[in-house]
Protein backbone atom coordinates (compact mmCIF):
# COMPACT_ATOMS: atom_id res chain seq x y z
CA UNK A 1 0.00 0.00 0.00
CA UNK A 2 2.14 2.90 -1.04
CA UNK A 3 1.87 6.06 -0.43
CA UNK A 4 4.01 9.31 -1.65
CA UNK A 5 4.25 12.85 -2.52
CA UNK A 6 7.01 13.54 -4.83
CA UNK A 7 8.63 16.46 -6.77
CA UNK A 8 10.15 13.84 -8.74
CA UNK A 9 8.78 12.58 -12.24
CA UNK A 10 6.27 9.47 -11.84
CA UNK A 11 6.49 6.85 -13.31
CA UNK A 12 2.99 5.11 -13.55
CA UNK A 13 4.58 1.29 -14.82
CA UNK A 14 6.67 1.49 -11.69
CA UNK A 15 3.60 2.15 -9.39
CA UNK A 16 1.35 -0.11 -10.95
CA UNK A 17 3.52 -2.90 -10.97
CA UNK A 18 3.68 -2.64 -7.35
CA UNK A 19 -0.21 -3.84 -6.77
CA UNK A 20 -0.40 -6.77 -9.23
CA UNK A 21 -0.68 -9.31 -7.34
CA UNK A 22 -1.26 -13.26 -8.03
CA UNK A 23 -4.77 -13.44 -6.43
CA UNK A 24 -5.85 -10.66 -8.55
CA UNK A 25 -7.40 -10.51 -11.69
CA UNK A 26 -7.76 -7.43 -12.26
CA UNK A 27 -5.26 -3.76 -12.00
CA UNK A 28 -6.54 -0.38 -12.79
CA UNK A 29 -4.47 2.44 -13.20
CA UNK A 30 -5.58 6.04 -13.06
CA UNK A 31 -2.90 8.39 -14.68
CA UNK A 32 -3.77 12.03 -13.98
CA UNK A 33 -1.64 14.19 -17.06
CA UNK A 34 -1.52 18.42 -17.53
CA UNK A 35 -3.54 18.67 -20.28
CA UNK A 36 -3.28 21.98 -22.31
CA UNK A 37 -6.50 23.22 -22.41
CA UNK A 38 -8.61 24.06 -19.18
CA UNK A 39 -11.68 25.98 -19.09
CA UNK A 40 -11.14 26.95 -21.97
CA UNK A 41 -7.91 28.55 -21.29
CA UNK A 42 -4.04 28.15 -22.45
CA UNK A 43 -2.17 26.45 -19.41
CA UNK A 44 1.85 27.28 -19.54
CA UNK A 45 2.28 24.67 -16.93
CA UNK A 46 1.04 23.90 -13.41
CA UNK A 47 2.39 24.47 -10.17
CA UNK A 48 0.97 21.85 -7.08
CA UNK A 49 1.31 23.25 -3.57
CA UNK A 50 0.86 20.45 -0.63
CA UNK A 51 0.78 19.52 3.07
CA UNK A 52 3.00 16.66 2.47
CA UNK A 53 2.41 15.16 5.68
CA UNK A 54 -0.80 15.27 5.87
CA UNK A 55 -1.22 14.47 2.10
CA UNK A 56 0.14 11.53 2.84
CA UNK A 57 -1.78 10.48 5.69
CA UNK A 58 -4.82 11.07 4.48
CA UNK A 59 -3.49 9.16 0.81
CA UNK A 60 -2.80 6.24 3.05
CA UNK A 61 -6.43 6.31 4.47
CA UNK A 62 -8.01 6.14 1.50
CA UNK A 63 -6.52 3.26 0.28
CA UNK A 64 -7.90 1.95 3.67
CA UNK A 65 -11.52 2.79 2.93
CA UNK A 66 -10.86 0.82 -0.21
CA UNK A 67 -9.61 -1.95 1.65
CA UNK A 68 -13.04 -1.75 3.72
CA UNK A 69 -15.10 -1.11 0.92
CA UNK A 70 -13.81 -2.67 -2.57
CA UNK A 71 -11.97 -5.49 -1.19
CA UNK A 72 -9.00 -4.56 -3.11
CA UNK A 73 -5.92 -6.62 -3.10
CA UNK A 74 -3.31 -4.17 -2.95
CA UNK A 75 -2.94 -0.31 -4.18
CA UNK A 76 -0.19 2.31 -4.75
CA UNK A 77 -1.19 6.18 -4.62
CA UNK A 78 1.09 8.77 -5.74
CA UNK A 79 1.16 12.48 -6.61
CA UNK A 80 3.38 15.04 -7.73
CA UNK A 81 4.08 18.14 -6.38
CA UNK A 82 5.88 21.74 -7.88
CA UNK A 83 6.35 22.58 -10.94
CA UNK A 84 4.46 19.89 -14.03
CA UNK A 85 4.68 20.99 -17.44
CA UNK A 86 2.07 19.86 -19.83
CA UNK A 87 1.62 16.58 -20.85
CA UNK A 88 3.70 15.62 -17.42
CA UNK A 89 2.08 13.07 -15.40
CA UNK A 90 0.31 14.35 -11.99
CA UNK A 91 -1.11 11.71 -9.99
CA UNK A 92 -1.56 7.94 -10.22
CA UNK A 93 -4.04 5.95 -8.28
CA UNK A 94 -2.97 2.12 -8.75
CA UNK A 95 -5.79 -0.73 -7.21
CA UNK A 96 -5.67 -4.55 -7.84
CA UNK A 97 -8.47 -6.38 -7.13
CA UNK A 98 -9.89 -9.77 -7.40
CA UNK A 99 -12.63 -8.41 -10.30
CA UNK A 100 -12.37 -5.62 -12.58
CA UNK A 101 -16.00 -4.26 -10.88
CA UNK A 102 -14.21 -3.66 -7.60
CA UNK A 103 -11.23 -2.31 -9.26
CA UNK A 104 -13.25 0.67 -10.95
CA UNK A 105 -15.60 1.18 -8.18
CA UNK A 106 -12.20 1.75 -5.72
CA UNK A 107 -10.02 3.41 -8.28
CA UNK A 108 -12.97 5.76 -9.64
CA UNK A 109 -13.90 6.55 -5.27
CA UNK A 110 -10.01 7.38 -4.84
CA UNK A 111 -10.27 10.03 -7.47
CA UNK A 112 -12.87 11.85 -5.86
CA UNK A 113 -11.97 11.49 -2.27
CA UNK A 114 -8.41 12.84 -3.55
CA UNK A 115 -10.53 16.09 -4.92
CA UNK A 116 -11.99 16.38 -1.36
CA UNK A 117 -9.90 15.90 1.43
CA UNK A 118 -6.42 15.31 0.38
CA UNK A 119 -4.32 18.57 1.27
CA UNK A 120 -2.79 19.64 -2.24
CA UNK A 121 -3.71 22.61 -4.28
CA UNK A 122 -2.95 23.58 -8.31
CA UNK A 123 -1.84 26.45 -9.65
CA UNK A 124 -3.35 26.96 -12.99
CA UNK A 125 -0.34 29.27 -15.40
CA UNK A 126 -1.49 30.95 -18.40
CA UNK A 127 1.17 33.47 -20.42
CA UNK A 128 -0.91 36.56 -18.71
CA UNK A 129 -1.99 35.37 -15.51
CA UNK A 130 -2.40 32.49 -12.73
CA UNK A 131 -4.74 30.97 -10.06
CA UNK A 132 -5.05 28.91 -7.38
CA UNK A 133 -7.96 26.45 -8.05
CA UNK A 134 -10.35 25.67 -5.34
CA UNK A 135 -12.37 22.60 -5.60
CA UNK A 136 -14.97 22.41 -8.23
CA UNK A 137 -16.93 19.19 -8.30
CA UNK A 138 -16.89 19.61 -12.39
CA UNK A 139 -13.29 18.87 -12.57
CA UNK A 140 -13.05 15.06 -12.34
CA UNK A 141 -16.22 14.50 -12.60
CA UNK B 1 2.59 28.74 24.43
CA UNK B 2 3.89 28.60 20.87
CA UNK B 3 1.46 27.40 17.68
CA UNK B 4 2.89 26.79 14.29
CA UNK B 5 0.84 27.68 11.69
CA UNK B 6 1.06 26.61 8.10
CA UNK B 7 -0.55 28.49 4.94
CA UNK B 8 -0.83 26.65 1.92
CA UNK B 9 -1.66 28.15 -2.03
CA UNK B 10 -3.30 31.52 -2.13
CA UNK B 11 -3.37 31.82 1.35
CA UNK B 12 0.60 30.92 1.26
CA UNK B 13 0.50 34.05 -1.64
CA UNK B 14 -0.95 35.90 0.73
CA UNK B 15 1.28 36.12 3.84
CA UNK B 16 4.29 36.03 1.92
CA UNK B 17 5.34 32.52 4.04
CA UNK B 18 4.02 29.36 4.53
CA UNK B 19 5.01 28.89 8.22
CA UNK B 20 4.85 31.12 11.05
CA UNK B 21 4.91 31.29 15.09
CA UNK B 22 2.60 32.47 16.95
CA UNK B 23 3.00 33.33 20.80
CA UNK B 24 -0.18 32.91 22.61
CA UNK B 25 -0.89 33.82 26.66
CA UNK B 26 -2.77 31.47 28.70
CA UNK B 27 -5.34 29.35 27.05
CA UNK B 28 -6.35 29.89 23.57
CA UNK B 29 -8.62 27.95 21.09
CA UNK B 30 -8.50 27.91 17.11
CA UNK B 31 -11.03 30.59 17.04
CA UNK B 32 -8.87 33.02 19.37
CA UNK B 33 -5.64 32.04 17.07
CA UNK B 34 -7.73 32.85 13.88
CA UNK B 35 -8.37 36.12 14.96
CA UNK B 36 -4.65 37.05 15.95
CA UNK B 37 -3.86 35.56 12.05
CA UNK B 38 -5.82 37.89 10.58
CA UNK B 39 -4.71 40.86 12.63
CA UNK B 40 -1.48 39.95 11.20
CA UNK B 41 -3.06 39.54 7.34
CA UNK B 42 -6.32 40.75 7.02
CA UNK B 43 -6.46 39.34 3.60
CA UNK B 44 -6.71 36.22 4.95
CA UNK B 45 -9.52 36.31 6.90
CA UNK B 46 -11.76 37.04 3.72
CA UNK B 47 -10.94 33.43 2.95
CA UNK B 48 -12.36 32.06 5.81
CA UNK B 49 -15.47 30.66 5.01
CA UNK B 50 -14.00 28.47 2.48
CA UNK B 51 -10.48 27.65 4.60
CA UNK B 52 -10.70 24.10 6.59
CA UNK B 53 -8.38 23.74 9.45
CA UNK B 54 -6.42 21.02 10.94
CA UNK B 55 -4.91 20.56 14.03
CA UNK B 56 -1.83 18.04 13.94
CA UNK B 57 -2.79 17.16 10.65
CA UNK B 58 -6.79 16.19 11.67
CA UNK B 59 -9.33 18.44 10.00
CA UNK B 60 -11.21 19.54 13.26
CA UNK B 61 -14.98 20.63 13.06
CA UNK B 62 -15.95 23.68 14.94
CA UNK B 63 -13.59 25.00 17.66
CA UNK B 64 -10.92 23.50 20.15
CA UNK B 65 -8.75 24.18 22.76
CA UNK B 66 -5.55 24.61 21.54
CA UNK B 67 -1.47 22.98 23.89
CA UNK B 68 1.71 23.68 23.17
CA UNK B 69 3.85 23.24 20.27
CA UNK B 70 0.45 22.41 18.26
CA UNK B 71 0.36 22.40 14.11
CA UNK B 72 -2.27 24.71 13.03
CA UNK B 73 -3.09 24.24 9.30
CA UNK B 74 -5.09 26.47 7.51
CA UNK B 75 -6.45 24.92 4.15
CA UNK B 76 -8.04 26.18 1.26
CA UNK B 77 -10.53 24.16 -0.93
CA UNK B 78 -8.07 21.36 -2.18
CA UNK B 79 -7.79 20.82 -5.76
CA UNK B 80 -5.05 18.15 -5.81
CA UNK B 81 -5.06 15.92 -9.40
CA UNK C 1 -6.85 3.58 -32.15
CA UNK C 2 -4.14 0.49 -31.51
CA UNK C 3 -6.04 -2.72 -31.48
CA UNK C 4 -4.86 -6.12 -31.52
CA UNK C 5 -4.72 -9.81 -30.77
CA UNK C 6 -1.42 -11.34 -30.02
CA UNK C 7 0.08 -14.53 -29.06
CA UNK C 8 3.12 -12.88 -27.47
CA UNK C 9 3.10 -11.19 -24.04
CA UNK C 10 1.58 -8.09 -23.60
CA UNK C 11 3.21 -4.70 -22.31
CA UNK C 12 0.43 -2.83 -20.63
CA UNK C 13 2.90 0.65 -20.39
CA UNK C 14 3.95 0.65 -24.34
CA UNK C 15 0.30 0.56 -24.19
CA UNK C 16 -0.94 2.77 -22.22
CA UNK C 17 1.64 5.66 -23.46
CA UNK C 18 0.38 5.45 -26.78
CA UNK C 19 -3.12 7.13 -25.68
CA UNK C 20 -1.53 9.62 -23.90
CA UNK C 21 -2.48 13.28 -25.28
CA UNK C 22 -1.77 16.18 -24.05
CA UNK C 23 -5.83 17.35 -24.29
CA UNK C 24 -6.48 14.76 -22.24
CA UNK C 25 -5.89 15.00 -18.37
CA UNK C 26 -7.05 10.95 -17.35
CA UNK C 27 -6.00 8.21 -18.79
CA UNK C 28 -7.08 4.79 -17.17
CA UNK C 29 -6.07 1.71 -17.78
CA UNK C 30 -7.50 -1.49 -17.16
CA UNK C 31 -5.25 -4.35 -16.91
CA UNK C 32 -6.50 -8.41 -16.71
CA UNK C 33 -4.13 -11.05 -15.26
CA UNK C 34 -4.18 -14.46 -14.98
CA UNK C 35 -5.56 -15.39 -11.10
CA UNK C 36 -4.44 -18.43 -9.17
CA UNK C 37 -7.92 -18.84 -7.57
CA UNK C 38 -10.82 -18.53 -10.08
CA UNK C 39 -14.53 -19.58 -8.43
CA UNK C 40 -12.94 -21.38 -5.80
CA UNK C 41 -10.33 -24.12 -7.78
CA UNK C 42 -7.05 -23.62 -8.23
CA UNK C 43 -5.83 -22.65 -11.71
CA UNK C 44 -2.83 -24.09 -13.16
CA UNK C 45 -3.15 -22.14 -16.89
CA UNK C 46 -5.39 -20.44 -19.12
CA UNK C 47 -5.90 -20.71 -22.73
CA UNK C 48 -7.47 -18.39 -25.24
CA UNK C 49 -9.19 -19.44 -28.21
CA UNK C 50 -10.32 -16.50 -30.56
CA UNK C 51 -11.44 -15.63 -34.39
CA UNK C 52 -8.62 -12.94 -34.70
CA UNK C 53 -10.56 -11.09 -37.18
CA UNK C 54 -13.64 -10.57 -36.16
CA UNK C 55 -12.26 -9.97 -32.66
CA UNK C 56 -10.38 -7.27 -33.96
CA UNK C 57 -12.88 -5.99 -35.79
CA UNK C 58 -15.53 -6.07 -32.43
CA UNK C 59 -12.45 -4.27 -30.69
CA UNK C 60 -12.43 -1.43 -33.06
CA UNK C 61 -15.69 -1.29 -33.10
CA UNK C 62 -15.74 -0.87 -28.97
CA UNK C 63 -13.23 1.79 -29.52
CA UNK C 64 -15.68 3.45 -31.86
CA UNK C 65 -18.34 3.33 -29.12
CA UNK C 66 -16.08 5.13 -26.76
CA UNK C 67 -15.40 7.55 -28.85
CA UNK C 68 -18.83 8.59 -30.16
CA UNK C 69 -20.47 7.67 -26.21
CA UNK C 70 -17.78 8.81 -23.80
CA UNK C 71 -15.80 11.18 -25.74
CA UNK C 72 -12.45 9.80 -25.83
CA UNK C 73 -9.33 11.45 -26.90
CA UNK C 74 -7.43 8.27 -27.85
CA UNK C 75 -8.18 4.01 -27.05
CA UNK C 76 -6.08 1.01 -27.06
CA UNK C 77 -7.22 -2.45 -27.27
CA UNK C 78 -4.74 -5.87 -26.94
CA UNK C 79 -5.88 -8.83 -25.79
CA UNK C 80 -3.35 -11.83 -25.64
CA UNK C 81 -4.12 -15.49 -26.96
CA UNK C 82 -2.77 -19.21 -26.43
CA UNK C 83 -1.28 -20.17 -23.68
CA UNK C 84 -1.03 -17.61 -20.48
CA UNK C 85 0.64 -18.40 -17.23
CA UNK C 86 -0.56 -17.07 -13.50
CA UNK C 87 0.26 -13.74 -13.33
CA UNK C 88 0.89 -12.84 -16.86
CA UNK C 89 -1.17 -10.16 -18.77
CA UNK C 90 -4.60 -11.20 -20.45
CA UNK C 91 -6.17 -7.59 -21.78
CA UNK C 92 -5.33 -4.11 -21.73
CA UNK C 93 -7.81 -1.37 -22.45
CA UNK C 94 -6.20 1.65 -22.27
CA UNK C 95 -8.33 5.14 -22.61
CA UNK C 96 -7.19 8.89 -22.67
CA UNK C 97 -10.08 11.45 -22.10
CA UNK C 98 -9.98 15.02 -20.91
CA UNK C 99 -11.56 14.62 -17.75
CA UNK C 100 -11.41 11.33 -15.53
CA UNK C 101 -14.98 11.07 -14.80
CA UNK C 102 -15.51 10.06 -19.07
CA UNK C 103 -12.62 7.56 -18.91
CA UNK C 104 -13.89 5.46 -15.67
CA UNK C 105 -17.25 5.15 -17.72
CA UNK C 106 -15.34 4.46 -21.24
CA UNK C 107 -13.19 1.73 -19.70
CA UNK C 108 -15.64 0.44 -17.91
CA UNK C 109 -17.96 -0.32 -20.89
CA UNK C 110 -15.06 -1.74 -23.15
CA UNK C 111 -14.80 -4.33 -20.01
CA UNK C 112 -18.23 -4.85 -20.48
CA UNK C 113 -18.39 -5.25 -24.26
CA UNK C 114 -15.52 -7.47 -24.82
CA UNK C 115 -17.47 -9.93 -22.54
CA UNK C 116 -20.41 -9.91 -24.74
CA UNK C 117 -19.14 -9.36 -28.20
CA UNK C 118 -15.89 -10.34 -28.47
CA UNK C 119 -15.23 -13.71 -29.92
CA UNK C 120 -12.43 -14.66 -27.22
CA UNK C 121 -12.97 -17.55 -25.13
CA UNK C 122 -11.21 -19.02 -22.09
CA UNK C 123 -10.36 -22.30 -21.03
CA UNK C 124 -9.47 -22.88 -17.35
CA UNK C 125 -7.07 -26.04 -16.67
CA UNK C 126 -6.72 -27.13 -13.49
CA UNK C 127 -4.62 -29.91 -12.07
CA UNK C 128 -7.66 -32.58 -12.53
CA UNK C 129 -9.18 -31.34 -15.44
CA UNK C 130 -9.90 -28.20 -17.77
CA UNK C 131 -13.41 -26.27 -19.02
CA UNK C 132 -13.63 -23.43 -21.42
CA UNK C 133 -16.01 -20.75 -19.60
CA UNK C 134 -19.09 -19.51 -21.14
CA UNK C 135 -20.38 -15.78 -20.44
CA UNK C 136 -21.28 -15.21 -17.01
CA UNK C 137 -22.29 -11.93 -16.00
CA UNK C 138 -20.72 -12.34 -12.61
CA UNK C 139 -17.08 -13.11 -13.93
CA UNK C 140 -16.20 -9.32 -14.33
CA UNK C 141 -19.35 -7.58 -12.49
CA UNK D 1 -21.33 -23.87 -53.88
CA UNK D 2 -18.91 -23.87 -50.92
CA UNK D 3 -19.46 -22.62 -47.34
CA UNK D 4 -16.14 -22.24 -45.04
CA UNK D 5 -17.18 -23.19 -41.45
CA UNK D 6 -15.33 -22.28 -38.28
CA UNK D 7 -15.72 -23.51 -35.28
CA UNK D 8 -14.42 -22.49 -31.44
CA UNK D 9 -13.35 -23.69 -27.97
CA UNK D 10 -15.78 -26.46 -27.32
CA UNK D 11 -16.95 -26.90 -30.32
CA UNK D 12 -13.72 -26.69 -31.92
CA UNK D 13 -12.83 -29.80 -29.29
CA UNK D 14 -16.01 -31.55 -30.03
CA UNK D 15 -15.37 -31.62 -34.22
CA UNK D 16 -11.43 -32.35 -33.40
CA UNK D 17 -10.91 -29.19 -36.05
CA UNK D 18 -11.51 -25.89 -36.08
CA UNK D 19 -12.08 -25.24 -39.85
CA UNK D 20 -14.10 -27.14 -42.50
CA UNK D 21 -15.66 -26.47 -45.94
CA UNK D 22 -19.18 -28.20 -46.17
CA UNK D 23 -20.07 -28.19 -50.32
CA UNK D 24 -23.85 -27.65 -50.91
CA UNK D 25 -26.12 -27.65 -54.09
CA UNK D 26 -28.26 -24.71 -55.20
CA UNK D 27 -29.34 -22.53 -52.24
CA UNK D 28 -28.31 -22.79 -48.69
CA UNK D 29 -29.31 -20.62 -45.95
CA UNK D 30 -27.79 -20.79 -42.62
CA UNK D 31 -30.54 -23.38 -40.50
CA UNK D 32 -29.58 -25.58 -43.49
CA UNK D 33 -25.97 -25.49 -43.40
CA UNK D 34 -26.27 -26.19 -39.63
CA UNK D 35 -28.71 -29.06 -40.28
CA UNK D 36 -25.46 -30.61 -42.37
CA UNK D 37 -22.74 -29.66 -39.85
CA UNK D 38 -24.79 -31.74 -37.16
CA UNK D 39 -25.19 -34.74 -39.39
CA UNK D 40 -21.35 -34.60 -39.27
CA UNK D 41 -20.83 -33.77 -35.86
CA UNK D 42 -24.22 -34.35 -33.50
CA UNK D 43 -22.70 -33.22 -30.37
CA UNK D 44 -22.26 -30.07 -31.72
CA UNK D 45 -25.65 -29.66 -31.94
CA UNK D 46 -26.52 -29.88 -28.16
CA UNK D 47 -24.85 -26.40 -28.09
CA UNK D 48 -27.10 -24.75 -30.79
CA UNK D 49 -29.07 -23.14 -28.26
CA UNK D 50 -26.14 -21.08 -26.52
CA UNK D 51 -24.30 -20.79 -30.04
CA UNK D 52 -24.34 -17.46 -31.70
CA UNK D 53 -23.87 -17.48 -35.79
CA UNK D 54 -21.67 -15.25 -37.75
CA UNK D 55 -21.14 -15.31 -41.48
CA UNK D 56 -18.42 -12.86 -42.51
CA UNK D 57 -17.15 -12.20 -38.85
CA UNK D 58 -20.72 -10.00 -38.72
CA UNK D 59 -23.51 -11.78 -36.16
CA UNK D 60 -25.97 -12.82 -37.95
CA UNK D 61 -30.00 -12.61 -36.28
CA UNK D 62 -32.01 -15.21 -37.69
CA UNK D 63 -31.53 -16.75 -40.94
CA UNK D 64 -30.16 -15.90 -44.31
CA UNK D 65 -29.38 -17.18 -47.13
CA UNK D 66 -25.64 -18.15 -48.26
CA UNK D 67 -23.18 -17.66 -51.37
CA UNK D 68 -20.40 -19.26 -52.30
CA UNK D 69 -17.41 -18.57 -50.12
CA UNK D 70 -18.89 -17.29 -47.10
CA UNK D 71 -17.31 -17.74 -44.05
CA UNK D 72 -19.88 -18.78 -41.11
CA UNK D 73 -18.78 -19.29 -37.55
CA UNK D 74 -20.11 -21.33 -34.69
CA UNK D 75 -19.33 -18.91 -31.71
CA UNK D 76 -20.44 -20.19 -28.15
CA UNK D 77 -20.60 -17.78 -25.36
CA UNK D 78 -17.47 -15.73 -25.53
CA UNK D 79 -15.18 -15.74 -21.93
CA UNK D 80 -12.19 -12.75 -22.81
CA UNK D 81 -10.47 -11.32 -20.55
Amino acid sequence: MKVEITTEAIDPTVISSSVKNIEAGAVLTFLGTARKTSRGREVTYLEYDAYPEMAEKKMAFILGELKEKYNITDGAFVHRIGRVELGENIVVIAVSAPHSQEAFDACRYAVKRLKSIVPIWKKEVWADGEEWIGYEGELYE
Amino acid sequence: MKINVLLFASLKDIAGKGQLEIEVEGKCSVENLSKKLYELYPKVESFDSSVRIAVNQEFIEGDIELKDGDEVAYLPPVSGG
